[in-house]
Protein backbone atom coordinates (compact mmCIF):
# COMPACT_ATOMS: atom_id res chain seq x y z
CA UNK A 1 0.00 0.00 0.00
CA UNK A 2 0.94 3.68 -0.59
CA UNK A 3 0.72 6.45 2.22
CA UNK A 4 1.98 10.17 2.37
CA UNK A 5 3.62 10.54 5.39
CA UNK A 6 3.74 14.11 6.94
CA UNK A 7 6.70 15.74 9.44
CA UNK A 8 6.28 18.82 11.66
CA UNK A 9 8.10 20.96 13.31
CA UNK A 10 11.60 20.00 15.63
CA UNK A 11 10.94 16.70 13.84
CA UNK A 12 11.12 18.06 10.45
CA UNK A 13 13.80 19.72 11.00
CA UNK A 14 15.60 16.90 12.49
CA UNK A 15 14.81 14.35 9.37
CA UNK A 16 15.62 17.05 7.10
CA UNK A 17 12.24 15.79 5.56
CA UNK A 18 8.46 17.67 5.42
CA UNK A 19 6.58 14.90 3.73
CA UNK A 20 7.81 11.61 1.75
CA UNK A 21 5.25 9.03 0.13
CA UNK A 22 6.06 5.61 1.16
CA UNK A 23 4.98 2.29 -0.61
CA UNK A 24 4.60 0.00 2.35
CA UNK A 25 5.74 -3.42 3.21
CA UNK A 26 3.09 -5.80 3.39
CA UNK A 27 4.05 -7.13 6.88
CA UNK A 28 3.23 -3.35 8.07
CA UNK A 29 0.16 -2.61 9.71
CA UNK A 30 -0.35 -0.48 12.36
CA UNK A 31 0.73 3.14 13.21
CA UNK A 32 3.14 1.51 15.69
CA UNK A 33 4.64 -0.72 12.94
CA UNK A 34 5.06 2.00 10.52
CA UNK A 35 7.07 4.09 12.96
CA UNK A 36 9.18 1.15 13.97
CA UNK A 37 9.64 0.96 10.17
CA UNK A 38 11.05 4.09 9.72
CA UNK A 39 13.17 4.60 12.56
CA UNK A 40 15.29 1.42 11.53
CA UNK A 41 16.21 3.70 8.76
CA UNK A 42 18.98 4.82 11.52
CA UNK A 43 20.87 7.94 12.20
CA UNK A 44 18.37 10.96 12.19
CA UNK A 45 15.44 8.11 12.01
CA UNK A 46 16.01 7.35 15.90
CA UNK A 47 14.18 10.12 16.57
CA UNK A 48 10.87 8.01 15.74
CA UNK A 49 12.24 5.12 18.10
CA UNK A 50 9.51 3.80 20.63
CA UNK A 51 10.32 5.79 23.73
CA UNK A 52 10.74 9.39 21.98
CA UNK A 53 7.96 11.42 22.70
CA UNK A 54 6.54 12.20 19.24
CA UNK A 55 2.93 12.32 18.60
CA UNK A 56 1.23 10.79 15.31
CA UNK A 57 -2.07 11.39 13.30
CA UNK A 58 -4.05 9.48 11.02
CA UNK A 59 -6.18 11.22 8.14
CA UNK A 60 -5.55 14.35 10.60
CA UNK A 61 -7.00 12.41 13.68
CA UNK A 62 -4.65 12.10 16.59
CA UNK A 63 -3.59 8.48 17.02
CA UNK A 64 -2.08 5.92 18.59
CA UNK A 65 0.43 3.04 17.90
CA UNK A 66 -2.18 0.44 17.33
CA UNK A 67 -4.79 1.71 15.00
CA UNK A 68 -4.41 0.73 11.71
CA UNK A 69 -3.16 2.25 8.43
CA UNK A 70 -4.63 2.14 5.04
CA UNK A 71 -4.11 2.35 1.46
CA UNK A 72 -3.74 6.05 0.58
CA UNK A 73 -3.69 7.31 4.55
CA UNK A 74 -1.82 10.43 5.29
CA UNK A 75 -0.08 9.83 8.49
CA UNK A 76 1.87 13.04 10.31
CA UNK A 77 4.52 12.15 12.90
CA UNK A 78 5.28 15.46 15.29
CA UNK A 79 6.31 16.51 18.72
CA UNK A 80 3.64 17.13 21.25
CA UNK A 81 1.70 20.52 20.27
CA UNK A 82 2.66 24.00 21.90
CA UNK A 83 0.05 26.20 20.66
CA UNK A 84 -2.12 29.29 22.14
CA UNK B 1 -22.84 30.03 15.13
CA UNK B 2 -19.44 28.49 15.65
CA UNK B 3 -16.60 30.14 13.84
CA UNK B 4 -12.88 29.14 13.61
CA UNK B 5 -10.41 30.69 11.75
CA UNK B 6 -6.39 30.03 10.93
CA UNK B 7 -4.04 33.09 9.66
CA UNK B 8 -1.15 34.50 9.31
CA UNK B 9 -3.04 37.92 9.85
CA UNK B 10 -3.97 39.99 13.27
CA UNK B 11 -7.56 40.19 14.18
CA UNK B 12 -10.03 43.25 16.07
CA UNK B 13 -10.91 41.56 19.34
CA UNK B 14 -13.10 44.52 19.71
CA UNK B 15 -15.37 43.50 16.53
CA UNK B 16 -15.38 39.86 17.33
CA UNK B 17 -16.77 40.39 20.52
CA UNK B 18 -19.34 42.50 19.68
CA UNK B 19 -19.83 39.78 16.86
CA UNK B 20 -21.26 37.41 19.13
CA UNK B 21 -23.71 39.70 20.69
CA UNK B 22 -24.72 41.65 17.54
CA UNK B 23 -28.39 41.91 17.06
CA UNK B 24 -29.50 39.41 19.44
CA UNK B 25 -31.04 39.85 22.91
CA UNK B 26 -30.30 36.99 24.65
CA UNK B 27 -26.54 36.73 25.13
CA UNK B 28 -25.82 37.79 28.70
CA UNK B 29 -22.42 37.04 28.90
CA UNK B 30 -19.11 36.98 26.68
CA UNK B 31 -16.30 35.39 27.94
CA UNK B 32 -13.16 35.66 25.99
CA UNK B 33 -9.37 34.99 26.13
CA UNK B 34 -6.69 36.84 24.06
CA UNK B 35 -2.91 34.81 24.28
CA UNK B 36 -0.01 36.81 23.52
CA UNK B 37 3.76 36.72 22.63
CA UNK B 38 5.40 37.03 25.49
CA UNK B 39 9.70 37.99 25.93
CA UNK B 40 10.38 36.21 28.36
CA UNK B 41 11.06 32.69 28.31
CA UNK B 42 9.60 29.83 30.41
CA UNK B 43 13.13 28.80 31.53
CA UNK B 44 12.72 32.40 33.32
CA UNK B 45 15.70 35.25 32.94
CA UNK B 46 15.21 38.39 31.37
CA UNK B 47 13.66 39.33 27.84
CA UNK B 48 15.37 36.87 25.42
CA UNK B 49 12.63 36.09 22.48
CA UNK B 50 12.84 38.63 20.06
CA UNK B 51 9.95 36.67 17.76
CA UNK B 52 8.12 33.35 17.74
CA UNK B 53 7.22 31.37 14.76
CA UNK B 54 4.12 29.69 14.80
CA UNK B 55 4.00 26.22 12.32
CA UNK B 56 1.10 24.40 11.99
CA UNK B 57 -0.56 21.58 10.23
CA UNK B 58 -3.37 23.11 8.01
CA UNK B 59 -6.22 20.75 7.39
CA UNK B 60 -5.73 19.25 10.79
CA UNK B 61 -5.80 22.32 12.45
CA UNK B 62 -9.16 23.47 11.63
CA UNK B 63 -10.54 20.02 12.28
CA UNK B 64 -9.11 19.63 15.92
CA UNK B 65 -10.37 23.21 16.51
CA UNK B 66 -13.76 22.11 15.06
CA UNK B 67 -13.92 19.14 17.39
CA UNK B 68 -13.25 21.22 20.59
CA UNK B 69 -15.80 23.85 19.88
CA UNK B 70 -18.19 20.91 19.37
CA UNK B 71 -17.36 19.32 22.18
CA UNK B 72 -17.73 23.01 24.35
CA UNK B 73 -20.95 23.18 22.62
CA UNK B 74 -21.82 19.40 24.18
CA UNK B 75 -21.45 20.76 27.47
CA UNK B 76 -22.70 23.85 27.85
CA UNK B 77 -25.29 26.25 27.14
CA UNK B 78 -23.71 28.48 24.61
CA UNK B 79 -24.75 30.67 22.11
CA UNK B 80 -22.02 30.91 19.75
CA UNK B 81 -18.01 30.71 19.75
CA UNK B 82 -15.41 32.11 17.87
CA UNK B 83 -11.48 30.93 17.58
CA UNK B 84 -8.72 32.76 15.65
CA UNK B 85 -5.12 31.24 15.62
CA UNK B 86 -2.08 32.98 13.88
CA UNK B 87 0.68 31.04 12.25
CA UNK B 88 3.88 32.44 11.02
CA UNK B 89 6.10 34.90 12.46
CA UNK B 90 5.15 37.05 15.36
CA UNK B 91 7.13 39.65 17.94
CA UNK B 92 6.08 39.61 21.35
CA UNK B 93 3.24 41.72 22.35
CA UNK B 94 1.47 40.53 19.34
CA UNK B 95 -1.74 38.58 19.02
CA UNK B 96 -1.80 34.67 18.93
CA UNK B 97 -5.10 33.30 19.79
CA UNK B 98 -8.31 34.55 20.70
CA UNK B 99 -11.38 32.75 22.02
CA UNK B 100 -14.65 34.19 22.73
CA UNK B 101 -18.27 32.62 23.74
CA UNK B 102 -21.59 33.91 24.00
CA UNK B 103 -24.25 32.36 26.39
CA UNK B 104 -27.04 33.24 28.71
CA UNK B 105 -24.89 33.48 31.72
CA UNK B 106 -21.39 33.72 32.25
CA UNK B 107 -20.91 30.61 34.21
CA UNK B 108 -21.25 28.70 31.01
CA UNK B 109 -19.34 31.43 28.99
CA UNK B 110 -16.33 31.55 30.71
CA UNK B 111 -15.97 27.10 31.53
CA UNK B 112 -16.25 26.69 27.86
CA UNK B 113 -13.91 29.33 27.03
CA UNK B 114 -11.15 27.95 29.39
CA UNK B 115 -12.19 24.59 28.22
CA UNK B 116 -11.59 25.68 24.56
CA UNK B 117 -8.39 27.24 25.54
CA UNK B 118 -7.04 24.00 27.34
CA UNK B 119 -7.85 21.57 24.91
CA UNK B 120 -6.45 23.87 22.23
CA UNK B 121 -3.24 24.24 24.05
CA UNK B 122 -2.82 20.26 23.96
CA UNK B 123 -4.64 18.99 20.89
CA UNK B 124 -4.82 21.89 17.80
CA UNK B 125 -1.47 20.58 15.88
CA UNK B 126 0.80 24.07 16.51
CA UNK B 127 4.34 24.51 17.15
CA UNK B 128 6.29 27.26 18.62
CA UNK B 129 9.92 27.95 17.67
CA UNK B 130 11.47 31.00 19.48
CA UNK B 131 14.27 33.46 18.10
CA UNK B 132 16.74 33.78 21.23
CA UNK B 133 20.19 35.19 21.18
CA UNK B 134 21.02 31.76 21.24
CA UNK B 135 19.68 31.10 18.30
CA UNK B 136 16.20 28.86 17.37
CA UNK B 137 14.70 27.04 20.00
CA UNK B 138 11.42 24.74 19.60
CA UNK B 139 8.98 25.78 22.54
CA UNK B 140 8.65 21.82 24.72
CA UNK B 141 5.29 21.13 25.66
CA UNK B 142 4.41 22.23 28.96
CA UNK B 143 2.94 19.69 31.84
CA UNK B 144 1.28 22.34 33.50
CA UNK B 145 -1.09 22.60 29.72
CA UNK B 146 -1.36 18.43 30.04
CA UNK B 147 -3.42 18.87 33.44
CA UNK B 148 -4.62 22.23 32.87
CA UNK B 149 -6.99 19.85 30.04
CA UNK B 150 -6.79 16.78 32.05
CA UNK B 151 -9.39 18.73 34.43
CA UNK B 152 -12.02 18.76 32.52
CA UNK B 153 -11.76 15.13 31.89
CA UNK B 154 -15.70 13.10 32.93
CA UNK C 1 -2.17 48.85 36.89
CA UNK C 2 -6.11 48.57 38.44
CA UNK C 3 -8.54 51.03 36.93
CA UNK C 4 -12.08 51.04 38.13
CA UNK C 5 -14.67 52.85 36.41
CA UNK C 6 -18.71 53.11 37.20
CA UNK C 7 -20.38 54.95 34.30
CA UNK C 8 -23.35 56.21 32.12
CA UNK C 9 -21.58 55.98 28.67
CA UNK C 10 -20.96 52.76 27.37
CA UNK C 11 -17.18 51.60 26.64
CA UNK C 12 -14.81 50.47 23.69
CA UNK C 13 -13.83 46.65 24.88
CA UNK C 14 -11.64 46.26 22.01
CA UNK C 15 -9.36 49.49 23.39
CA UNK C 16 -10.17 48.29 26.87
CA UNK C 17 -8.44 44.69 26.23
CA UNK C 18 -5.89 46.16 23.86
CA UNK C 19 -4.47 48.58 27.55
CA UNK C 20 -4.37 45.56 29.59
CA UNK C 21 -1.25 44.45 27.28
CA UNK C 22 -0.33 47.78 25.38
CA UNK C 23 3.24 48.72 25.46
CA UNK C 24 4.41 45.48 27.66
CA UNK C 25 5.83 42.23 26.58
CA UNK C 26 5.76 40.09 29.46
CA UNK C 27 1.54 39.65 29.34
CA UNK C 28 0.93 36.92 27.63
CA UNK C 29 -2.88 36.16 28.70
CA UNK C 30 -5.49 38.65 28.38
CA UNK C 31 -8.87 36.94 29.93
CA UNK C 32 -11.94 39.32 29.50
CA UNK C 33 -15.83 39.08 30.28
CA UNK C 34 -18.49 41.53 29.02
CA UNK C 35 -22.37 41.50 30.46
CA UNK C 36 -25.19 42.40 28.35
CA UNK C 37 -28.95 42.67 28.70
CA UNK C 38 -30.83 39.78 28.04
CA UNK C 39 -34.60 40.60 27.05
CA UNK C 40 -35.64 37.54 28.07
CA UNK C 41 -35.94 37.35 31.99
CA UNK C 42 -35.14 35.03 34.61
CA UNK C 43 -38.51 33.46 35.49
CA UNK C 44 -38.88 32.44 32.05
CA UNK C 45 -41.12 33.23 29.03
CA UNK C 46 -40.09 35.42 25.69
CA UNK C 47 -38.66 39.45 24.99
CA UNK C 48 -40.17 40.64 27.82
CA UNK C 49 -38.33 43.52 28.96
CA UNK C 50 -38.04 46.48 27.00
CA UNK C 51 -35.70 48.40 29.27
CA UNK C 52 -33.70 47.99 32.53
CA UNK C 53 -32.43 50.39 35.11
CA UNK C 54 -29.21 50.40 37.60
CA UNK C 55 -29.30 51.84 40.81
CA UNK C 56 -26.23 51.89 42.74
CA UNK C 57 -24.56 53.61 45.32
CA UNK C 58 -21.82 55.79 44.50
CA UNK C 59 -19.06 56.18 46.70
CA UNK C 60 -19.65 52.66 48.41
CA UNK C 61 -19.85 51.11 44.23
CA UNK C 62 -16.11 52.05 43.79
CA UNK C 63 -14.45 51.01 47.41
CA UNK C 64 -16.28 47.51 46.69
CA UNK C 65 -14.64 47.16 43.50
CA UNK C 66 -11.52 48.66 44.47
CA UNK C 67 -11.81 45.82 47.37
CA UNK C 68 -12.54 42.53 45.43
CA UNK C 69 -10.16 43.75 42.81
CA UNK C 70 -7.22 44.17 45.80
CA UNK C 71 -8.32 40.72 46.68
CA UNK C 72 -7.96 39.12 43.06
CA UNK C 73 -4.35 40.81 43.35
CA UNK C 74 -3.99 39.00 46.55
CA UNK C 75 -4.84 35.61 45.04
CA UNK C 76 -3.10 35.51 41.62
CA UNK C 77 0.00 36.74 39.52
CA UNK C 78 -1.79 39.58 37.75
CA UNK C 79 -0.55 42.47 35.56
CA UNK C 80 -3.69 44.51 35.55
CA UNK C 81 -7.15 44.70 35.83
CA UNK C 82 -9.65 46.79 34.81
CA UNK C 83 -13.56 46.92 35.68
CA UNK C 84 -16.44 49.02 34.11
CA UNK C 85 -19.97 49.07 35.52
CA UNK C 86 -22.80 51.34 33.55
CA UNK C 87 -25.59 52.37 35.68
CA UNK C 88 -28.95 54.17 34.66
CA UNK C 89 -31.38 52.85 31.93
CA UNK C 90 -29.76 50.69 29.24
CA UNK C 91 -32.12 48.55 26.91
CA UNK C 92 -31.71 44.87 25.93
CA UNK C 93 -28.32 44.09 24.03
CA UNK C 94 -26.64 46.91 25.55
CA UNK C 95 -23.08 46.15 27.85
CA UNK C 96 -23.65 46.32 31.24
CA UNK C 97 -20.49 45.59 32.59
CA UNK C 98 -16.27 44.69 31.64
CA UNK C 99 -14.09 42.88 33.65
CA UNK C 100 -10.19 42.24 32.04
CA UNK C 101 -7.54 40.63 33.56
CA UNK C 102 -3.88 40.77 32.74
CA UNK C 103 -1.18 38.21 33.77
CA UNK C 104 1.86 36.09 32.43
CA UNK C 105 0.04 32.74 32.24
CA UNK C 106 -3.92 32.10 31.12
CA UNK C 107 -4.94 30.23 34.53
CA UNK C 108 -4.70 33.53 36.42
CA UNK C 109 -6.26 35.31 34.34
CA UNK C 110 -9.28 33.06 33.72
CA UNK C 111 -9.42 32.75 37.60
CA UNK C 112 -9.45 36.20 38.64
CA UNK C 113 -11.44 37.26 35.89
CA UNK C 114 -13.96 35.30 36.47
CA UNK C 115 -14.15 35.69 40.57
CA UNK C 116 -13.77 39.40 40.76
CA UNK C 117 -17.72 38.71 38.17
CA UNK C 118 -18.95 36.48 41.09
CA UNK C 119 -18.22 38.53 43.94
CA UNK C 120 -19.21 41.86 42.11
CA UNK C 121 -22.24 40.11 41.66
CA UNK C 122 -22.76 39.12 45.20
CA UNK C 123 -21.12 42.45 46.87
CA UNK C 124 -20.78 45.57 44.84
CA UNK C 125 -23.85 47.48 45.23
CA UNK C 126 -25.83 47.39 42.48
CA UNK C 127 -30.05 47.13 41.40
CA UNK C 128 -31.50 46.57 38.36
CA UNK C 129 -35.55 46.94 37.91
CA UNK C 130 -36.48 45.65 34.45
CA UNK C 131 -39.20 48.00 32.55
CA UNK C 132 -42.02 44.64 31.41
CA UNK C 133 -45.12 44.79 29.64
CA UNK C 134 -46.88 44.60 32.96
CA UNK C 135 -44.54 47.85 34.77
CA UNK C 136 -41.16 48.23 36.60
CA UNK C 137 -39.65 45.33 38.11
CA UNK C 138 -37.23 44.69 40.74
CA UNK C 139 -34.97 41.98 39.72
CA UNK C 140 -34.31 39.79 42.89
CA UNK C 141 -31.12 38.30 43.58
CA UNK C 142 -30.20 35.14 42.11
CA UNK C 143 -28.99 31.68 45.02
CA UNK C 144 -26.77 30.94 41.70
CA UNK C 145 -25.00 34.20 42.46
CA UNK C 146 -24.45 33.08 46.24
CA UNK C 147 -23.26 29.86 45.64
CA UNK C 148 -20.68 30.99 42.40
CA UNK C 149 -19.55 33.49 44.80
CA UNK C 150 -19.33 30.78 47.79
CA UNK C 151 -16.97 28.19 45.52
CA UNK C 152 -14.10 30.97 46.13
CA UNK C 153 -13.73 30.88 49.64
CA UNK C 154 -10.89 29.19 51.34
CA UNK D 1 -26.02 60.85 68.42
CA UNK D 2 -27.05 62.19 64.80
CA UNK D 3 -26.79 59.61 61.83
CA UNK D 4 -27.36 59.59 57.79
CA UNK D 5 -29.59 57.07 57.07
CA UNK D 6 -29.41 55.79 52.96
CA UNK D 7 -32.15 53.40 50.87
CA UNK D 8 -31.91 52.13 47.80
CA UNK D 9 -33.93 50.36 45.07
CA UNK D 10 -37.01 48.53 46.36
CA UNK D 11 -36.80 49.60 49.53
CA UNK D 12 -36.42 52.95 48.85
CA UNK D 13 -39.53 53.16 46.84
CA UNK D 14 -41.15 51.15 49.59
CA UNK D 15 -40.45 53.26 51.78
CA UNK D 16 -40.50 56.23 49.92
CA UNK D 17 -37.24 57.80 51.18
CA UNK D 18 -33.64 58.15 49.13
CA UNK D 19 -32.18 59.47 52.86
CA UNK D 20 -33.01 60.66 56.42
CA UNK D 21 -30.88 62.22 58.87
CA UNK D 22 -31.52 60.77 62.21
CA UNK D 23 -30.52 61.92 65.85
CA UNK D 24 -30.92 58.72 67.59
CA UNK D 25 -32.09 57.60 71.32
CA UNK D 26 -29.26 56.74 73.75
CA UNK D 27 -30.47 52.99 73.53
CA UNK D 28 -29.46 52.30 70.16
CA UNK D 29 -26.09 50.96 70.23
CA UNK D 30 -25.59 48.64 66.94
CA UNK D 31 -26.61 48.28 63.42
CA UNK D 32 -29.53 45.90 64.74
CA UNK D 33 -31.10 48.57 67.25
CA UNK D 34 -30.96 51.30 64.53
CA UNK D 35 -33.10 48.81 62.57
CA UNK D 36 -35.53 47.57 64.91
CA UNK D 37 -35.93 51.57 65.99
CA UNK D 38 -36.81 51.85 62.28
CA UNK D 39 -39.31 49.14 61.92
CA UNK D 40 -41.19 49.74 64.96
CA UNK D 41 -42.34 53.47 62.71
CA UNK D 42 -44.46 50.87 61.47
CA UNK D 43 -46.61 50.66 58.21
CA UNK D 44 -44.11 51.01 55.04
CA UNK D 45 -41.50 50.64 57.36
CA UNK D 46 -41.91 47.07 58.90
CA UNK D 47 -40.06 46.25 55.56
CA UNK D 48 -36.98 46.66 57.88
CA UNK D 49 -38.38 44.39 60.36
CA UNK D 50 -35.90 40.92 61.25
CA UNK D 51 -36.38 38.67 58.74
CA UNK D 52 -36.74 40.69 55.97
CA UNK D 53 -33.97 40.28 52.93
CA UNK D 54 -32.27 43.66 53.74
CA UNK D 55 -28.69 44.01 53.48
CA UNK D 56 -26.69 47.25 55.66
CA UNK D 57 -23.47 49.00 55.27
CA UNK D 58 -21.99 51.48 57.80
CA UNK D 59 -19.10 54.07 55.88
CA UNK D 60 -20.22 52.14 52.35
CA UNK D 61 -18.83 48.67 53.90
CA UNK D 62 -21.51 45.92 54.19
CA UNK D 63 -21.96 45.23 57.91
CA UNK D 64 -24.09 42.91 60.07
CA UNK D 65 -26.94 44.12 63.00
CA UNK D 66 -23.69 43.44 65.31
CA UNK D 67 -21.70 46.52 64.34
CA UNK D 68 -21.99 49.29 66.51
CA UNK D 69 -23.10 52.67 65.21
CA UNK D 70 -21.02 55.74 65.73
CA UNK D 71 -21.97 59.45 65.83
CA UNK D 72 -21.66 60.94 61.84
CA UNK D 73 -21.95 57.54 60.26
CA UNK D 74 -23.24 57.04 56.87
CA UNK D 75 -25.58 53.85 57.45
CA UNK D 76 -27.09 52.40 54.45
CA UNK D 77 -30.29 49.96 54.07
CA UNK D 78 -31.34 47.94 50.81
CA UNK D 79 -32.25 44.77 48.73
CA UNK D 80 -29.84 41.92 47.85
CA UNK D 81 -27.45 43.13 45.12
CA UNK D 82 -28.41 42.38 42.06
CA UNK D 83 -25.59 44.34 39.48
CA UNK D 84 -23.30 42.74 36.97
Amino acid sequence: MSIKVLYFASLRETLGYSHETLTLPANIATLGDLRDHLARRGGVWEALEEGRNVRAAINQNMAGPEVAVADRDEVAFFPPVTGG
Amino acid sequence: MNTISVQEADFDVGAEIEALSAGRCDVGAVASFVGLVRADTLAGGGDEVSAMTLEHYPGMTEKSLEAIVAEADGRWRLLGTRVIHRFGRLVPGERIVFVGVASSHRGDAFAACEFIMDYLKTRAPFWKKEDTPAGGRWVDAREADDSAAARWAK
